[in-house]
């Protein structure tokens, strides 16, 4: 779309709507009395897809072709004497996220539907288990929508409790642990972005006079460069654990492992990418120079991440642990795609985040489904020519290992092969050594494939039932998008490169030429 | 250099080839139990479409003059972004249009017979939705007017493969099978997407026409980087040395897979993509001599296994790395060979479909059971299928007029305008043919009855005899037909080039020599196998129990690449748990004991607490005048 | 003598003071050493008005003996009570509350 | 001698201060009340004390609260400069006063215990005698804590404006002294309170002693009580001597006592743990703001022109306090040891606004302790509410699961806990980030590094108390959630409104902090 296909009266704060929505849902769903479970669930849904219908007026009312920054743009003062100020807008990049965000919520909450149940291991309430989701959509929202540094942080940090309760309260045996590690992981990361931001704040106020957490200001703002280093670092870390890049991962296993599969793909499929978002959206502009000298340590870590991730999924003995590493694996990618700092590197890494939530909710639903049939087990051992029994959910099964391979014609492929481009455009070492992770990710994913849902029919396996409407339903949608995406993605990449583009021009870098049409750029 | 002409007239749907057999995958796939009944007869029908729209193009191309025979129509946009763009478009030109009639004839005869090969399983419904969406990727694959979306049909097939190897999944065994096959092709993809992006960052596009045009611009380097690159995507698709051995592992598929895709279609993309590239591998010596290289010696290796093995389906699948070696070889020869390469590839997909559909139709009267051993003097009970058999038996090991003859005879007679070596080479392999495939066909057909007591063999119902005998009369005269009716040569010439070179002896006297060895092969054949064959197979010398275990490929591919890739999973695995994760944890636990250690120093002593303060105001009190000092 | 040297003894005084609350275990004695680090600053205090010639230290000095005199009343009140539930006025003898 | 010494006295004359009681209202109003108090305890027949004297503390606090409103934008120098009403010293007594008030509250509730309130019938009988459970059972109060408290809160309201050495000692003494006695009046576990009490009175007056020390060095090297003066004499000469180092160090040993910072910390985790809750509610909240308003006063006013003297000393002093009290934190097994711990960790927090010595510092500084204050309030007006037959449930063990069995009270403990912690949204999170801001600006990087370790620590403190309220199961004999009179109800109602009122719209405080502006000299 090559402008708006409706025009939406800018007069309306579109996005803090958005926002609130999820909001008044969760406190609506919390007064709600306890024992209208059923209730509780069609209430929360219903705000999720009411957010989901705001997200696509929003989406056909974004001009992809307009030149501003942002879009929907918010700004009103709110603490004015630090410089902090209530503002939110989206570029293309926040767009496709939120949209990510507000699509997966109803499709999770469908899935989730009896994740609480007096057979679980969960201690939460019903309305506890959705209000909490409705306000993690409401904290997703802003961070992607957030123009404010400072006003980022905020969703950034608030986005750790709903989590860290969902985690904690409705997760497996081990849940304590995990949802513990999760936050104390989390607030490492918060704790030396703030220190980071502070120090931005600081030097904002040397150099404008008056102290800001505007991002619009604060981009091209010049820093000394032992100073830049220093506050990259306390944001980069931050972005790394939350992504999670090697070697800062070993949290995600262990959470992924321990939530429910509803929790997982909100937490892998879109909360981690607020990691890679902001690489994107705030290292990259705020400290150009800093992210050229670490790009070469960024990389290593990333590529280190997709070898490792990959062999690490192969040799797992747990599928949910299976599903974290490889998730960690194609972070990898993404964080690649990044600092390549190529057109084609950066934007794959922007649609392969949209293109791994899909693929993280397929493999977790099902694989969900697959174990609530099981007594909740999760060995992979357990497991033993299901497709047989079942052949709906083995059919599903395949589907998200082929996107978990991402197999041409499916979201997954096209994010990661023009990440590999964009990386091979400068660093063809680099792109040699990650595309060898396409090998691995073929060979963990039909492994496990193989192991669980092929062969005889494993003790325990026989008389499985197929999947049901309702599951049916919650996946359908991820299947179809993800092939959509796969086939089409122009729908995405079109909104996706503009600000891609933006991006890197304030970076101040440009793709380099074909050998053959140009002679500047080209190989190292 | 041809024009290409937007798609127009006949061509204005040219997407409907892939459109027909893609519709049949997703209804027979989605539709769910409640087509069972009649899916197998959807599946066919939209094989059958592909099949007639196929002919009419034909005829609409052969209208045109030869340069305007390449047809672009463009579907939509897939991948852009900036400089980067693959559009969904497809390129019908002399070259994919003899791939799309081979996939849409053989694929419609092997669906019919399918229908009756697989009528027990209660699967069928399924069966038909893959073997459709095969024959749909395999059609993207050769009508892609660019490496990225060519790629995309590449991996298509090589899904569509995964899920035919392992159809039968109860089978740990196929399952295994479809799992290899899928790793080791992705070994191959590793190559074929290196190779676009090189292939992108060199031309700034990966568009076929776009990328050819500029073809000898680039340095000598680079394409030949590219053109390895390529080899190694062809050698996984193709089975060619050293990727070779998920073949015949892939025989766990149904007969009519084998055929299809492990004999006729699938396994000769590599083929299909280095004449393709053609363009970039005449500008590089280096990769097309180890294009020539390579097929021969997977030439040689397919040979020995196809003499070694008892299993007939395995047998099969080693003449079919053979033959795929004789094209490689003749695609690395360069505009000598490409046009024999696909004219072999022709004639081979008509033939050795044939023989697997023939296997089939053999097991199918023998309960499956595939141990030649344990057949015999067959000729009698299926007279049909045994006659077919034999004519694609003569057409492969080129006995004059049948259609290997004439194919095989070009690749031998250019690899001799080539260099003399592979040209003996060659020959000698064809011998090999001779030889591996009398022994099939006397250990099949002739000979004593070796059958186990509970067997009772029997023909084929027609649904299956009838492609057979198609398939039987195409063996005898693809060959003649394309070469002189279709004149083959020029009809390719346009977009694969075609130049022969004199030869120090006739052609004739070539010929003899090669039917002489040829002979040979089969006499030994015979001498050994007619009398009498051993129930269990004899111990047999080393070169014997090599081939028999396919060279050892397996045991090759464990200790170089599975195992250690196990084993440094495992260790990284338990790196992870106890390094990263140690340290993790470590600090943690470093910070608890901290603790339980200072909180002993809250002794409860209220003297203590006052010494701990005078202790404070001294360090206060020296901490202040310490600033002072310097 | 000059001030300077009562200084001097003051803070040998409360130097004393200090080191009595610290080795003594009766509440009584520990809490009569504190009156003499106390007294040991009124000291201090008047040498220094001395030295500075003005009343300021001396006015401090009266203060701070009213301030003592309070908290030997509250002080003392403390300790009879602990005395009379432990029957002893040793400061170490309390001692459930600690880690 | 004794001559000479008149004579010299006769010679220089006497100039009687002018005071301006007005300006001096709050701290007037507080006093009288206390005395009052006293009044109506000896003479009241006894059924009639408590109401009277809920009347008169209320009834004075509030006034006093209008007072200072009143005299905001004073800015003046009084009582001969003895005591300085300027912009930070008025918002730190209007937070003493709230803070005494909400303290007040849970002091007067009734209905937690139901052998009545928090206080020892009779402080004076033997713990577990006959006559105590004679005193207990006629449901006789203690009303003596009234006064007692107005007493402490008159100090408290001296101690931030005190501007002379004189008076900061004498306001000192008068916010302690009371607090001594009152420690020791829990109804419950009298042994401990008890304890408690002779630990805080012998280290405290040692502390005094420090600090009175230090405080005549001071006037010897100066020559005068006056901060202004004192301020002008080192200014005077840079060249200082010993004199001036050591007396700053020991006046900032009996500061620092005061805050529990470490290593002076060692009578907070008892006092706090043995005290009756109330009382230490009103201690950890209305101490730590009193006393920090006197060492920000001190440390800006006097010292001023020492900064470079004493910044590294605090740095040791924060460095120190912020690591011991969260780490200790972490194996504590009783909720009222753990906070008071947690209260030594903040108060590390709060001195690097100390150390940032620049306005930003001060503002941050009084902003995390009115937003500390009222979550700690909070905090122990909750672990009031959890109890069980033996009194209140201090043990974490006794805490899990109570979200089970009562949301609500877990839900809101929880909200404390996270302000403590620091995540945005909570008053807490603003604190800190002033204070690290003003710290980052005047260079003390390396510190908020170590601030945040520390609070990364602190933070996994209050985790593990969510963790075991809403993760884990109760346990066998789960404590009781008892329903509280108004009083705590509504203290508890103003802790969380201030919590999360200062955490989302802080900018109106903040704006009053700016126009309070800096001390005066």
């Amino acid at each position: 779309m090559t402008s708006s296909m409706l025009n939406l009266p800018t007069s309306i704060p579109w996005l803090t709507i958005l926002g609130v929505v999820p909001l008044v849902g969760s406190v609506v769903v919390l007064l709600l009395p306890r024992a209208r479970e059923t209730m509780a669930k069609q209430v929360a849904l219903a705000f999720s897809l009411v957010t989901l219908v705001l997200t696509v007026v929003l989406a056909l009312g974004f001009d992809a072709a307009s030149s501003a920054p942002f879009q929907f743009a918010e700004k009103y003062e709110w603490i004015a004497s630090l410089g902090i100020s209530y503002s939110v807008g989206v570029d293309g990049i926040g767009l496709v996220l939120i949209a990510l965000a507000t699509i997966l919520v109803p499709i999770v909450m469908l899935s989730g539907w009896n994740d609480v149940a007096p057979g679980t291991t969960g201690r939460g309430t019903v309305k506890g288990y959705f209000a909490l989701m409705l306000a993690l959509e409401t904290c997703m929202v802003g961070v992607f929508a957030a123009t404010d540094v400072f006003l980022f942080y905020v969703f950034f940090e608030v986005m750790l409790i709903p989590t860290f309760f969902l985690i904690g309260r409705f997760g497996g045996a081990q849940r304590a642990y995990a949802s513990v590690k999760f936050l104390i992981y989390s607030l490492v990361g918060g704790l030396l972005m703030l220190a980071a931001l502070i120090g931005l704040y600081v030097v904002s106020a040397d150099v404008l006079g008056q102290g800001t957490f505007d991002f619009m200001q604060l981009v091209g703002i010049d820093i000394d460069p032992g100073t830049e280093k220093l506050l990259f670092l306390g944001f980069f870390i931050a972005f790394a654990i939350k992504a999670p890049l090697w070697p800062f991962h070993t949290w995600l296993p262990d959470a992924a492992r321990e939530a429910t599969p509803a929790t997982a793909v909100l937490l892998i499929g879109v909360l981690d990418k607020v990691g890679t978002f902001g690489m994107i959206r705030y290292l990259l502009p705020i400290f150009p120079s800093a992210s050229q000298w670490f790009a070469p340590l960024v990389i290593a870590m990333a590529v280190i991440g997709i070898i490792y991730g990959a062999l690490v999924a192969l040799g797992q003995s747990d599928m949910k642990r299976l599903f974290a590493y490889s998730s960690m694996s194609h972070f990898g990618f993404i964080a690649l795609g990044i600092f390549v700092f190529t057109s084609q590197g950066m934007s794959g890494s922007v649609f392969y985040m949209i293109a791994h939530g899909l693929a993280t909710a397929a493999l977790f639903i099902v694989g969900g489904y697959l174990m609530s049939r099981r007594g909740g087990s999760s060995l992979i051992s357990d497991y033993g020519g299901v497709a047989k029994v079942a052949p709906i959910l083995g059919g599903f099964f395949m589907f998200a290992a082929l996107s978990a391979l991402a197999l041409p014609a499916l979201a997954p492929f096209v994010g990661e092969f023009l990440v590999l481009l964009g990386t091979f455009e400068r660093y063809i070492v680099i792109a040699v050594i990650a595309t060898i992770g396409i090998v691995l990710s073929a060979a963990y994913a039909l492994r496990l494939y193989q192991k669980t849902m092929t062969g005889p029919v494993a003790p325990g396996i026989d008389g499985m039932k197929d999947l049901g409407g309702r599951e049916f339903t919650s996946l359908f949608p991820v299947f179809a998008l993800t092939l959509v995406l796969g086939v089409i993605p122009g729908i995405a990449l079109n909104v996706i490169n503009p600000a891609v583009d933006r991006t890197l021009t304030t970076v101040g870098l440009t793709d380099p030429q074909p050998v053959l049409t140009g002679t500047e750029g080209g190989q190292p | 250099m041809e024009v290409t002409t937007a798609a127009g007239g006949a061509f204005a749907y040219l997407w409907l080839l892939i459109g027909f057999p893609l519709a049949g995958a997703a209804i027979l796939l989605f539709g769910g139990k409640r087509t069972n009944r009649w899916g197998h007869y959807v599946g066919t029908l939209a094989v059958v479409a592909s099949a007639a729209y196929a002919v009419i193009l034909l005829l609409a191309l052969m209208g045109r003059s030869p340069e305007e025979r390449t047809v672009v129509q463009h579907i939509a946009d897939w991948i852009f972004i900036n400089k980067f763009s693959a559009s969904i478009a497809l390129q019908l030109d002399q070259l994919s249009m003899v791939f799309v009639l081979l996939i849409t004839i053989v694929g419609s005869l092997i669906h019919v017979y399918s229908i009756g090969y697989m009528k027990d399983d209660p699967d069928r419904r399924r069966f038909f939705g893959f073997l459709n969406l095969f024959v749909a990727a395999m059609l993207l694959l050769v009508l892609a007017d660019n490496y990225l979306l060519l790629y995309a049909g590449w991996e298509g097939v090589g899904l569509a493969s995964f899920l035919l190897i392992g159809f039968w999944q109860h089978k740990n065994s196929a399952a295994a099978a479809a799992k290899k096959a899928f790793v080791m092709n992705r070994i191959g993809d590793v190559g074929m997407s290196l190779g676009i992006m090189l292939i992108f960052v060199t031309f700034g596009s990966v568009t076929f026409s776009t990328v050819f045009d500029q073809a000898g611009e680039a340095s000598d380097t680079t394409m030949t980087w590219i053109g390895l690159l390529l080899l190694l995507a062809a050698c996984g698709k193709s089975a060619q040395f050293p990727l070779q051995a998920w073949l015949l592992d892939a025989m766990e598929g149904p007969t009519p897979v084998s055929a299809l895709i492990h004999a006729a279609t699938m396994v000769t993309a590599g083929v299909y993509l280095i004449v393709r590239s053609g363009p970039i591998f005449d500008q590089t010596i280096v990769a097309s001599t180890v294009v020539v290289i390579i097929g021969t010696i997977t030439m040689f290796l397919g040979a020995f296994i196809g003499s070694a093995k008892d299993e007939i389906k395995k047998a099969l699948a080693g003449s079919t790395m053979s033959q795929i070696g004789y094209m490689i070889l003749a695609a690395g020869l360069g505009p000598v060979g490409y046009v024999f390469a696909i004219f072999h590839l022709l004639t081979h997909g008509v033939f050795k479909a044939n023989l697997f559909l023939g296997a089939g139709s053999v097991m199918h009267g023998m309960k499956n059971r595939e141990n030649m051993r344990r057949y015999g003097a067959l000729r009698a009970a299926m007279i049909v299928t045994w006659l077919s058999f034999m004519a694609a038996t003569f057409a492969i090991m080129g006995i004059p007029p049948f259609s290997g003859f004439w194919s095989k005879d070009d690749i031998i007679h250019a690899a001799f305008e080539h260099n003399i070596i592979i040209g003996i080479c060659a020959i000698l392999a064809a011998g090999f043919t001779g030889f591996y495939m009398t022994r099939m066909l006397v250990m099949t057909f002739f000979g004593k009855a070796r059958w186990e007591d509970d067997q009772h063999p029997h023909e084929s119902p027609p649904v299956m005899t009838i492609p057979l005998i198609i398939l039987g009369i195409g063996s005898i005269f693809t060959g003649i037909g394309l070469l002189f009716w279709g004149n083959i040569e020029t009809w390719l010439e346009p977009v694969t080039g075609f130049e022969t070179r004199e030869l120090a002896i006739p052609a004739i006297v070539l010929e003899g020599i090669t039917l002489l060895v040829v002979l040979v092969g089969a006499a030994v054949a015979i001498a050994m196998y007619r009398r009498s064959v051993a129930v269990e197979a004899p111990k047999g010398n080393v070169l014997v129990r090599a081939a028999r275990n396919s060279m050892y490929d397996d045991a090759i591919n464990d200790t170089i690449a599975v195992r250690p890739t196990y084993w440094l999973s495992r260790s990284l695995v338990w790196a992870d748990r106890s390094v990263i994760d140690g340290i993790v944890g470590g600090s943690a636990a470093f910070v608890g004991g901290l603790s339980g250690r200072m909180r002993r120093l809250q002794s409860g002593f209220a003297r203590s607490y006052a010494l701990a303060m005078l202790g404070g105001a001294i360090l206060v009190v020296v901490v202040m005048l310490l600033v002072r000092l310097p | 003598m000059s001030p300077s040297a009562y200084v001097v003894l003051a803070a040998i005084l409360f130097t004393l003071g200090s080191v009595g609350v610290l080795v003594r275990r009766n509440a009584i004695v520990m809490f009569m050493s504190v009156e003499m680090m106390l007294n040991a600053c009124n000291l201090a205090f008047v040498a220094f008005a001395r030295m500075n010639g003005n009343l300021d230290g001396q006015v401090v000095a009266f203060f701070v003996m009213v301030v003592a005199a309070a908290e030997v009343v509250v002080g003392l009140a403390i300790i009879v009570t602990i005395f009379r539930t432990r029957r002893s006025a040793s400061v170490d003898e309390p001692n459930l509350l600690k880690y | 001698m004794s001559g000479v010494l008149s004579a010299s006295v006769v010679a220089d004359t006497f100039t009687l201060p002018t005071i301006d009681y007005g300006a001096l209202a709050p701290v007037l109003i507080v006093a009288a009340a206390a005395v009052i108090g006293v009044l109506v305890e000896a003479f009241a027949p006894r059924g009639a004390r408590r109401p009277l004297q809920l009347v008169l503390v209320f009834g004075s606090l509030i006034a006093a609260f209008v007072a200072v409103v009143m005299h905001a934008g004073i800015r003046q120098l009084d009582g001969g400069g003895a005591v300085a009403i300027d912009g930070p010293g008025l918002v730190l007594q209007g937070a003493v006063l709230l803070i005494s008030i909400v303290g007040a509250m849970l002091m007067a509730e009734r209905m937690v215990d139901p052998a009545g309130d928090a206080f020892a019938a009779r402080a004076s009988t033997l713990p577990g005698s006959e006559d105590e459970r004679q005193f207990s059972s006629r449901g006789f109060l203690q009303t003596e804590i009234w006064p007692l408290m107005l007493f402490a809160v008159t100090g408290m309201l001296l101690f931030p404006i005190a501007n002379d050495l004189l008076l900061l000692f004498v306001a000192l003494e008068v916010m302690s002294l009371p607090l001594y006695l009152l420690v020791g009046m829990a109804r419950r576990r009298r042994l401990l309170s008890q304890e408690a009490a002779l630990k805080y009175f012998i280290l405290g007056s040692f502390s005094s002693a420090f600090f009175l020390f230090g405080s005549a060095l001071l006037y010897g090297y100066s020559g005068s009580i006056k901060f202004g003066k004192i301020a002008e004499a080192i200014a005077g000469n840079p060249g200082q001597n010993m004199l001036i180092l050591v007396g700053v160090g020991m006046v900032a040993v009996g500061l620092l006592f005061k805050i529990g910072a470490a290593p002076f910390h060692q009578w907070t985790p008892d006092v706090y743990q043995g005290a009756p809750t109330p009382v230490t509610a009103f201690m950890a909240a209305a101490v730590k703001v009193a006393a920090f308003g006197a060492i920000l006063r001190v440390f800006y006013v006097i010292f001023g022109g020492l900064r470079w003297d004493w910044q590294p000393m605090l740095w040791v002093i924060a460095i120190l306090t912020m690591l011991i009290g969260a780490i200790v934190a972490v194996t504590q097994t009783d909720v009222k040891r753990m906070l008071a711990y947690s209260s030594i960790a903040q108060a590390g927090f709060i001195l690097l606004g100390v150390i940032a010595a620049n306005p930003a510092g001060l503002r941050g500084a009084i902003f995390y302790l009115v937003a500390y204050a009222f979550t700690t309030l909070g905090t122990f007006a909750v672990v009031t509410l959890v109890r069980d037959s033996t009194g209140e449930a201090t043990h974490l063990s006794k805490w899990a699961g109570l979200a089970k069995t009562s949301p609500l009270t877990a839900t809101v403990f929880a909200i404390f806990l996270l302000s403590l912690a620091g995540i945005p949204l909570t008053s807490g999170f603003i604190g800190k980030f002033a204070v690290f801001t003003a710290a980052i600006e005047a260079g003390a990087m390396p510190l908020v590094i170590v601030a945040l370790f520390a609070s990364l620590i602190a933070a996994f403190v209050y985790g593990r108390v969510i963790v075991l309220m809403f993760f884990a199961d109760p346990p066998a004999d789960p404590p009781a959630v008892v329903v509280p009179s108004a009083f705590t109800t509504l203290a508890i109602a103003i802790s969380v409104a201030v919590t999360v009122v200062l955490g989302i719209i802080p900018q109106p405080f903040l704006t009053l902090l700016e126009q309070a502006g800096v001390f005066i000299r």
